[in-house]
């Protein structure tokens, strides 16, 4: 009763959240809100093993693309933000041929060379990418009307209903995927790839799907960025964001599918409530190396580790038997 | 009675070493077959090169006649030939029922697009019933909830086989199934083998110790520093000059 | 006695290997352990050269508590590990890796002597000294390894399957270097797969079954068991 | 054109010798250790910081800034071995991961410390060797030269030659077999540390007056690490050193004849093409991943 009850609550809040912040912290909501997308997309990466250094790259892909296409074909934004998921996720297939002949080590140098090939491509090259100084004035969301309320997307407001539904869609797909027979096989070659690949699976393709798809979400998570900020620069994209990025991921934990939400969220309040109103927000690189390497010491499974501490359940790895309802074992 | 799976001319170097030095062999359709010989012969090269795991230097692997060496080790396993590791290799982290249903991958093959829209519940029974089947052929269905890195040794073993089971194997390459049991659990793997060749699955045994599979298999194929030393029955393997000779080394010594 | 390991557990998860194992070597000894592969035997070995931490139980050599030092500080008391597979440093010369079997020493003439009669041992390495270990054969290899064990002036030598993926010709050999390196007064611990040589050699064995010792006795009367030859001999 | 290709030679020679010490640094550190320190760029960073503490702010002669550095910065690596590495000895992608966060601390740090704008240090020498009008050396670049290769050929002997050399080259090799022999592991990565971070920051310290120093110049220090020692085959001492005068001159001529952003995707297409051909297992022992 109380599950049921549960998911509208939360609906309920998280529509009525924005209106009892200022400006610039529905803002932030909204970045919050495109960090979830790209967080959540990171852990289906992970699901397989593999740590990518490359990801916020990915993100950017998407957030060049689908600018480029608006800016330059004039594609309907909705429409051209697709299409930058859909490059996003097709350079991924293009790297996979390289970085998937890799493991471990090599793999994160490797995934971490091809972002940085990607960004000084977008520095040398004036046309199309703007060079250093990036893309300007990328086209925002079209305004629209739904009867009583108008749309203004250049409003956080507006935007943030349109990108939370936008992510709330994707972590629902996302969620599918994992508590699948497809997400038990990513665990299945993350856990022991030399039994999963006797069993029949085609490690490099199942890795590659992985990755695939979470490019996918990590790009329409920049597209999501890049029309709603209207300008994006190759730094936008560095190892610092990618830094932030694994620290949500590792502080909130990776074995749960909300760990690196969770770690993403509380991070950003934190972030917003105590050192911005401290005045250390500069301090932000900092704290959060800090806070990395403390999670890594002394909190190896992340934040979720405390919540099922609290919940009093066992780590566990959701299977797909509990989706079909039935257990077919007595 | 036909050869399912043939070795011929079997050969793999690692730099200068020569760790299987043509080794050619038949299995027959059906049966229960050992490779044995003393630590160091080649016999765990030799399973590498048949299950996929390696690609040998030269030399045929033969299924039903067609060449499978240089395959990957998916690939082998999709045409029937499923194996098992040494130890215990599990999903460790993952349920015993989990387990089972990563063995059902190659039967129901999970599809990313069906399982985002729901298409995919009549394989997603298809699968739980195999796993389930397996698990209960295996004795081990009480522990379906049950963390596969939790179960006892002897329950683990039986694991691995009912993973290898579970995706409708024509032959199964089992690597050192007996190692570490004791006479108990080795006596009732044994007759989960003679089950298993029941089903009409063919089993290749890897094993070192001969005692354990003397009164398992049908034919006993001996290696000795990467070749073939002798061929035959048990009772002609036990009673064969060489093979006394390579197990008990120090004769010289002796006398 | 030298070495004393009384009711030790060990093991690498959760549960124990190796189960209340018991096992004294007597000054001057060759103490063999015998078993199936995964029976514990080197499991034992490491517990005793503290690269494993005992879950139960406790080893004295010399008199003196040992159990629960790390292994580096193991080697400084007087027993050298000649690991399974040899584990020579492939990258380094025949001469370094001797040269670093005497890492805790600092008697500059003793090493020099005791690096010559190395060599006196084994003429095969000194022809290689210069060398790097991975060009040697597995027969060289072994002998390497018992020769930088040898450089730490160990009173007692645990050594792991020896003979190993070696010939027989080889094995022979690595047999009259093991009576040798005995007959000038060293302590031998003795794992082996080939049962039969292990009890040639012996004085005293131990039979592992499943991580638990099945069997000890004088190794002649172990040799002519007839339980022991048909479990482990297949015979 | 000549002339053009023998100064441009020169150049390469003296990024060369400063790239090596990083990058052999870098290689000490994963050969005993295992880990990949991501924050070897920012430690490079913490030498020529040192320098600008010192010498272009308290007139600290040049060479005792240097010395600093090095103490400094090899303690640097001490204090990472032990808060970090230490207890992630059995995670080596944890220890990585955590190197990354030191890299922020030590970036913000400066940045906190010193600004983020460049700093200018005023030149050691003017001097300047003229091989003729157009091909010329400036002594402060002869001087970083000279060092790296003295610093180098000391490691060398240190290595092949003295018993802790020998126990660190164990180590690297088979960390189990070493303990075998005495050879704390604690010890040996306490050494390896000091040495390989020791390296970075007297790199950095030497080639403070040449180089434009901010908060975030470890970052092209790092990836052209990366670059080398994958190119020259991970744990492979020798290898880097032969990679970073390659890297140096490849790196040195697409530069002068075309320019720096093409020069680095260049070297970065080289190191992934390298990881392409030799997927895993690139160089013998030391190679644990």
């Amino acid at each position: 009763m109380l599950r049921l009850a549960a998911w509208p609550l939360l609906a309920l809040v998280l529509v009525a959240l924005p209106h009892g912040l200022s400006f610039s912290q529905q803002e932030i909501l909204v970045f919050l809100t495109i960090n979830v997308l790209v967080v959540a997309s990171y852990r289906l990466l992970t699901l397989t093993g593999e740590w990518s250094l490359g990801h916020v790259v990915i993100m950017g892909v998407g957030a060049y693309a689908s600018a480029l296409y608006s800016k330059k074909f004039g594609v309907w934004v909705p429409a051209s933000m697709l299409l930058g998921a859909v490059t996003a996720a097709l350079i991924a297939v293009l790297l996979s041929f390289p970085l998937f002949r890799m493991k471990g080590f090599y793999f994160l140098i490797g995934s971490f060379a091809s972002g940085e090939i990607i960004r000084l491509l977008w520095k040398r090259f004036r046309d199309p990418f703007g060079g250093p100084k990036g893309l300007k004035l990328i086209e925002g969301m079209p305004d629209f009307s739904i009867g009583i309320w108008d749309f203004q997307f250049f409003e956080p407001v507006s935007y943030y209903y349109f990108a939370g539904t936008v992510v709330a869609i994707c972590l629902w797909i996302l969620w599918r995927i994992e508590r699948s027979p497809v997400g038990l096989t990513f665990h299945a070659v993350h856990w022991q790839d030399r039994l999963a690949e006797a069993c029949g699976v085609n490690l490099r393709a199942w890795r590659t799907l992985a990755f695939t798809v979470a490019s996918g979400f990590a790009g329409l998570g920049g597209a999501l960025l890049a029309h709603y900020i209207g300008t994006i620069n190759p730094n936008s994209f560095d190892i610092e964001k990618m830094v932030f990025v694994l620290t949500w991921a590792i502080v909130g934990g990776t074995g749960t599918f909300y760990g690196p939400i969770l770690g993403c969220v509380v991070l950003t309040v934190f972030n917003e409530i105590v050192l911005r109103e401290m005045g250390f927000e500069q301090m932000r690189p900092l704290i959060y190396g800090a806070i990395l390497i403390g999670s890594i010491l002394f909190l190896p499974n992340g934040l979720e580790s405390l919540v099922q501490k609290l919940v009093g359940r066992r780590r566990r790895v959701p299977g797909p038997a509990e989706i079909v309802g039935e257990s077919a074992v007595k | 009675m036909s050869a399912l799976l043939e070795v011929r001319d079997l050969t793999m170097r690692f730099g200068g070493l020569t760790a299987v030095d043509g080794l050619s062999f038949r299995v027959e359709q059906g049966s229960i077959h050992g490779l044995i010989g003393p630590n160091g012969a080649g016999k765990t090269t030799t399973f590498n090169m048949i299950s996929g795991f390696y690609r040998p230097t030269s030399g045929q692997v033969l299924l039903r006649g067609e060449d499978i060496s240089g395959l990957k080790m998916y690939e082998v396993a999709r045409r029937g030939v499923v194996r098992t590791f040494q130890h215990s290799t599990l999903f460790a982290e993952l349920t015993v029922l989990e387990n089972a249903l990563v063995g059902t991958h190659m039967p129901f093959r999970p599809n990313v697009f069906a399982a985002i829209i729901g298409w995919d519940r009549e394989d997603r029974r298809g699968a739980l019933a195999r796993a389930a089947e397996a698990l209960e052929f295996f004795g081990l269905s009480g522990y379906a909830g049950a963390r596969a890195g939790d179960l006892s040794h002897g329950h683990q073993r039986a694991l691995g086989l009912a993973v290898a089971y579970a995706s409708h194997p024509d032959v199964m390459l089992l690597d050192e199934p007996f190692t570490g049991m004791n006479p108990e659990e080795t006596r009732s793997m044994m007759a989960l083998m003679e089950k298993l060749r029941g089903q009409g699955i063919t089993i290749l045994i890897v094993e070192h110790d001969m005692a354990a599979i003397m009164g398992l298999c049908d034919t006993i194929t001996c290696m000795s520093f990467g070749r073939l030393l002798a061929e035959g029955d048990p009772e002609h393997i036990r009673n064969h000059p060489a093979v006394i000779e390579a197990y008990l080394g120090g004769t010289h010594h002796a006398a | 006695m030298l070495l004393e390991m009384k009711g030790v557990s060990a093991g690498y998860g959760r549960a124990p290997a190796i189960r209340d194992i018991s096992i004294s070597v007597p000054q001057g000894a060759i103490i063999t352990i015998i078993g199936a592969n995964g029976a514990g035997k080197t499991t034992t070995l490491r517990a005793m050269s503290g690269m494993l931490p005992l879950m139960a139980g406790e080893i004295t050599f010399e008199g003196k508590r040992i159990d629960g030092l790390p292994a580096s500080r193991v080697v400084a008391h007087g027993i050298a590990h000649v690991p399974e597979g040899r584990r020579v440093f492939p990258d380094m010369t025949v001469e370094e890796n001797l040269r670093t079997g005497a890492f805790l020493r600092r008697d500059r003439d003793g090493i020099e002597a005791d690096l010559r009669d190395v060599y006196a041992r084994f003429p095969r390495l000194e022809e290689r000294r210069r060398q790097r270990a991975q060009t040697l054969s597995g027969g060289e290899q072994q002998m390497l390894a018992i020769g930088r064990a040898l450089m730490s002036k160990p009173r007692l030598l645990l050594m792991d399957e020896p003979s190993m993926g070696l010939a027989p010709v080889i094995v022979e050999e690595i047999a009259r270097i093991i009576e040798e390196i005995h007959a000038r007064g060293l302590s031998v611990v003795l794992v082996e797969q080939n049962a039969e040589l292990a009890l040639e050699l012996a004085d005293h064995a131990y039979v592992l079954e499943t991580g638990n010792c099945a069997l000890q006795g004088p190794a002649r009367e172990l040799h002519d068991n007839e339980h022991v030859r048909a479990a482990y001999l297949g015979i | 054109m000549i002339e053009l290709l023998a100064q441009t030679g020169l150049n390469a020679v003296y990024a060369a010798s400063y790239i090596a010490l990083v990058a052999v640094g870098l290689v000490l550190i994963f050969g005993v250790m295992g880990v990949i320190n991501f924050a070897h760029g920012e430690l490079f960073m913490a030498g020529a910081y040192t320098v600008v503490a010192l010498y272009a702010s308290r007139d600290v002669p040049f060479i005792l800034a240097v010395a600093a550095g090095l103490v400094f910065v090899g303690g640097l690596g001490l204090f990472m071995e032990r808060t970090m590495f230490r207890p992630l000895r059995d995670n080596p992608l944890g220890g990585l991961v955590a190197s990354i966060g030191f890299l922020m601390i030590l970036q913000a740090a400066a940045a906190m410390g010193f600004g983020v704008r460049k700093e200018h240090i005023p030149p050691v020498t003017q001097q300047v060797i003229e091989f003729s009008e157009k091909v010329r050396l400036p002594m402060a670049r002869l001087y970083v030269i000279v060092a790296a290769i003295v610093i180098l050929l000391a490691l060398w002997y240190f290595l092949k030659r003295t018993r802790f050399g020998w126990a660190l080259r164990a180590s690297a090799q088979d960390p189990e077999a070493a303990e075998l022999q005495g050879i704390s592991i604690n010890q040996t990565a306490r050494i390896a540390m000091f040495i390989g971070a020791a390296m970075a920051g007297i790199a950095g310290a030497l080639t403070a007056p040449l180089v434009s120093v901010n908060p975030h110049m470890g970052h092209s220090v790092i990836v052209t690490a990366f670059i080398v020692i994958i190119v020259g085959g991970v744990g492979s001492l020798e290898g880097a050193v032969l990679a970073s005068i390659a890297y140096a001159l490849v790196h040195t001529f697409v530069t002068t004849f075309w320019d720096g952003v093409i020069a680095d995707i260049v070297g970065l297409s080289l190191m992934l093409l390298v990881l392409i051909v030799r997927p895993t297992g690139l160089f013998g022992s030391a190679d644990r991943a």
